[in-house]
């Protein structure tokens, strides 16, 4: 594996200093976002499933910090609010999403599991577990086509990589060379099992040998130990133009998804997991090197928590439900000439 | 006659049939530990192990062979797929394996193997979790399809499956778990063909299977009012399909609708639409109708998803309408 | 007009759109090196090269994925399922991604997407090779789903089904791509709704699609003979069909038989059956009847193989049995 | 992977002989069935597809030396007869099989893809590429939950290591510890696919790390070899009741099925490896060894032809076609008592 010199290390400390408020910013208001998810869930302003990010913020921020967010391709699982922000796409319109309103990033058709905005190049959250990993390539094949330098980047769980799109996908994107990066965001459960449980290896990066990709593991609670993993990783796709697959050890703080008891996991697994709370470790980085006062960090989380409350929750509160008369309107493109026999026939 | 909610009837299904015979194992995802997701397999860990409660990693299309295979030597599986949707991914081995073993075998071997699974649309799952398959199933030769309606069903429809030596798939609903209803103290099995009629009458027969038996149930109350009496019968096997009992109701009543909570293309309607055709054409004195979702993905907008999905409103008034009186 | 054989109308249809659009690729089992199983993609793989003609391993789940995905940005993949059988293993993508996509993404996506496969018996393939599955994708909101009966319909089809914005599902059959016929020499496109009048009667229509609507066509000689004028009509689209052309015949000749290669069970049979109820019940002068395949899967043994699979002859008596003349 | 004594080698060499010659006795008749197969196709007395084994003898026969033929359960796929000829399924029934009779292995109703013979412990030919691992796996199960001492053998092409089932079920089979071995008989196409073509990683035993399953690879036309190898691999299963895998490098000397051109292999990669012929290798190494002479073999060779002419064929021919009475009736059981409400409620 080719030693790319790290991002954050070739960073002037000015400019460092910027990158890491900016990746604790978001962080906090990725943590801020899924808080406001949750409670609103608790009054069913909020349908259907939903699963929440707190505990594997350095991933999605980490990862993309060191990607093109809103040009490159992201794609994910049902878990997927965070990844849509961190691409770009308005909180406030995921916001309005997950209420169901016409103002949603997927006009309300898709909800949480199925965050889409296309303008931000986030090709949407899917329900089924290791859907998104030929989808990705997919993508990437098109962007191979098209001869762009955007790459594609696939966030999954662990557990999704016992299915067999997993071993399918990877081994055609070896062989097709596609510049697509897999990200697995190892936080050791699916829903309610232990990976011990289910998976003979339990390092998910070393059983990407078998595809002939390279593949490396990182700690994905410290957001800068991701952003240098990712670096390399992003870079490879990119300049290479084939895969790359970096595991991200993390855990999810809360359960599965809201009717998730969570007796599987020990009170003391959970409690050792929260002190690798990836916002405090950043931010007490950041105290330790001079770059932020608590005070400062505590300013920000008003400013945050005003603007969820005063802006974002109102926008979706405030938003109308979608058209009924757009029920049916994106099932059959309706108005397709070839439907008819071609536009010579007059079809539309 | 105890009260039981349809989760613990299938348990209890399951408990003594695992008690019973130790050929009888159940697998799926967090089945064991977890006890599942709508705890049908709540206990069943605990009493009978890891070796025959088994939580299974998300590969479905080979957790279904796995147990076709073990199926073929003699094991009762009774493979749970969490939710409906994800079937596709092991239909492959539910179609031409476990279907099609005795047949191309020529008899020699058989496939006594049970899936259950929940479909149909819940409180706003959207697109890629509110699947209503049971019509793919039931087009598939060597394939048993049961749906119950009641937690009576569901206890003996599982207690049946499991000795039955063909493959059978029962269709479940995501909103019936908590459904309660009597279930018989003894031992009961459920018949795997067949129909039921859950409520007689004579100027319609509505026909429902799973969630619609209750809309057609309500919405029969409600008709009563109005001085009609629709006959309610319950598709609970929908493959092989009761044609006896189809052509029974509709020689009488001389009238019907299919109630179905999936898409119309090709599905229960049609098919039975079709029985009709075939059985009783000369007694009908309406054309047959049915009532059945906007065919559409499922949106996630409450809003819209109301508007997919059929009520017993809809049923109240498409009698009224094949009966002139809309 | 030339006479062409049915693979090389396909083979022509790839062609043109290839040339024309570089964002048009085809991938499959054994496509390009080796040219198509069916020959369907003979040459192009010399034409066009390894990027856009591509041989994949046998993992049709993630082609079926990765073409998707390749979709939603522009580019026009044509998938070959070397045989429907092993569409099962890619349902799951074709059925929870390319036809839900545009739709859950509340319209920003479209998933331009072509996959064809043949499907149907031919020379004694047995259980696992024989799978005719119209009947499952036609039941899918979001996928249209066309089949061609002759070679200009192949033709007209792949190039219409390339351009449109849906993903298209095209039903060929093992059995006909040696079937010849004439294709215009001029560019054609194909509609993918509608129906075909293949011949006009005023007795009773035969409402037939792909390789049945030559059964069709040969009974309706047969029956001519016999001074029986029969109607023959092509369902050359299953997703939508085609309600308005299904009704004008019926009206015309208030008899109908559907002829289906397929078992019967919630199949094409039975969802005509259902619209012809719903749109003309009161034109019927007979009950509309089915000729399906016996409902097994497909046995090897030449002599049990002729048995299930309808012929011209099933067609005939059947017609004479509706006529009363059985 | 722990040094079992190869079973050859413990042999007295006069058993040694007795082996020797009836696996290439096994291998002969083998050779001249799949080619009268051949010839029978061609006259349309075969129907459906028809794919043969020559070239890749060693491969059954090596590995059911060190098996228990008709005691172990084995499953594969469509390139079946041999196969079930090692497990004993007689010769006849398999030719009547084919010819479609009722007096076939399944009765007239499976074909040449779909050989089975409980009897024997032949759990079937499957047309569908992949099919068969979860089927082996789950015969596993049951032979370990029934605490039996016999194991199930899968046999499956190369090619078929694209496939999901493939990923999946290894992992499963090494979480659940199964008494299953894996038999990859690698000849290096999927039709007309090479395998360069298709898959990242060429040795397929690499594959298998990722699953922490043991596995080994081994020349699979030295039929020796093959037997040696499939000796470790057996008893792993067989006494540690957990799986193994099993590579063994091969060709077939035909075409994929009978319609195949061919084009996609070179006349000289084809002749370079019929100088690897299973029968000519052993024949060669038992003439050296002075076990055999030329014309002892020819003799068999008589005595097989004659077998195959005068009983095996006769016997498919004048066999009756299956009764069309029978036509429905393995499709779904029909006096199951559990179907009418249990044996009380009368159901038969
Ligand atoms: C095909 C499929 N099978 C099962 C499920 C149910 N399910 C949803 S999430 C999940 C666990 C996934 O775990 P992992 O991939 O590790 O992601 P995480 O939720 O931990 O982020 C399961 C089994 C599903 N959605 N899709
Ligand atoms: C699921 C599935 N996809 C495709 C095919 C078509 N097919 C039949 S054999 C074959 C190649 C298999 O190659 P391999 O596994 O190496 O076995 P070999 O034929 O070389 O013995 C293919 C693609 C199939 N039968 N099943
Ligand atoms: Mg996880
Ligand atoms: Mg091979």
């Amino acid at each position: 594996m080719p030693g790319y010199p790290p991002a954050a290390l070739l960073l002037e400390d000015s400019m460092k200093t910027a990158l890491r408020k900016k990746l604790l910013r978001d962080m906090l208001f990725a943590r801020r976002f899924e808080e406001q998810c949750y409670q609103d869930y608790q009054v069913r302003k909020i349908g259907g499933f939903l699963h929440l990010y707190p505990g594997q913020e350095a991933c999605a921020h980490g990862v993309m910090a060191a990607a093109r967010p809103g040009e490159d391709y992201v794609i994910t699982g049902y878990r997927d609010h965070v990844h849509a922000l961190v691409c770009g796409v308005p909180a406030k319109e995921v916001m309005a999403e997950l209420y169901g309103k016409a103002t949603g990033s997927s006009g309300g058709f898709g909800g949480s599991m199925h965050i889409f905005d296309a303008s931000k190049h986030f090709m949407g959250g899917y329900a089924l577990v290791g859907g998104p990993f030929p989808l990705a390539a997919g993508l990437a094949k098109a962007l191979k086509m098209q001869g762009r330098d955007e790459i594609a980047i696939c966030f999954l769980g662990d557990a999704a990589n016992n299915q067999g799109t997993f071993h399918e996908t990877l081994n055609m994107a070896s062989v097709w060379e596609l510049p697509v990066l897999f990200i697995c965001e190892n936080n050791l459960y699916g829903i309610g099992t232990s990976i011990e449980r289910s998976t003979a290896e339990l390092d998910q990066y070393k059983r990407v040998a078998a595809y002939r990709i390279p593949a490396a593991q990182a700690d994905g609670q410290d957001i800068e130990v991701v952003h240098e993993a990712a670096q390399i990783a992003v870079n490879h796709v990119r300049e290479k133009g084939t895969p790359y697959f970096l595991e991200l050890k993390t855990y999810r703080f809360r359960g599965h998804s809201m009717s998730d008891g969570g007796a599987y996991r020990s009170k003391e697994e959970v409690e050792e997991w929260r002190k690798k709370d990836p916002l405090e470790i950043l931010l007490a980085r950041m105290i330790e090197d001079g770059e932020i006062t608590r005070e400062e960090y505590d300013a920000w989380d008003e400013e945050i928590l005003s603007e969820i409350e005063d802006e974002i929750v109102p926008f979706a509160e405030n938003s109308p439900d979608p058209d009924p008369a757009d029920l049916t309107r994106y099932v059959l493109v309706e108005d397709d000439p070839y439907v008819h026999g071609g536009p010579s026939k007059g079809g539309a | 006659m105890a009260q039981m909610q349809f989760w613990d009837a299938i348990r209890r299904a399951y408990d003594e049939e695992m008690a019973r015979d130790p050929m009888v194992i159940t697998m799926g995802e967090d089945v064991a530990v977890a006890g599942g997701t709508y705890k049908a397999t709540n206990g069943l860990y605990e009493t009978y192990g890891g070796e025959r409660v088994i939580d299974t990693p998300i590969s479905e299309g080979s957790f279904m062979g796995i147990a076709t295979g073990a199926s073929m030597l003699g094991v009762r599986p009774v493979v749970e797929i969490m939710s409906v949707n994800f079937a596709w991914l092991a239909m492959d081995q539910l179609f031409n394996s476990a279907a099609k073993i005795r047949y191309m075998s020529g008899g020699q071997l058989m496939c006594p193997l049970v899936v259950r699974s929940p479909g149909g649309t819940a409180h706003q799952l959207a697109a890629q979790h509110s699947a209503r398959m049971e019509k793919v199933f039931m087009g598939i030769a060597g394939l048993r399809v049961v749906t119950p309606s009641n937690p009576k069903q569901a206890y003996g429809m599982l207690k049946a499956a499991i000795r039955c030596n063909d493959p059978v798939f029962i269709n479940e609903h995501e909103r019936m778990y908590n459904l309660a209803g009597e279930v018989p103290d003894e031992e009961y099995f459920h018949p795997l063909e067949g129909s039921e009629v859950a409520r007689p009458g004579r100027d319609i027969t509505l026909f429902g299977y799973n969630i619609s038996v209750h809309w057609c149930l309500r919405a029969a109350e409600e008709l009563s009012k109005q001085g009609i009496e629709a006959e309610v019968v319950d598709l609970f096997a929908l493959n092989p399909l009761d044609r006896e009992g189809i052509k029974a109701s509709v020689s009488k009543t001389h009238r019907a609708i299919i109630v179905e909570e999936a898409e119309a293309p090709v599905g229960v309607g049609s098919e039975v639409m079709a029985i009709i055709n075939e059985e009783c054409f000369w007694e009908l004195d309406a054309p047959p109708a049915r009532v059945s979702a906007v065919n559409t993905p499922i949106p996630y907008a409450a809003n819209l998803e109301k508007l997919v999905i059929p009520t017993e409103k809809d049923v109240v008034s498409k009698v009224l309408e094949v009966l002139g009186r809309g």
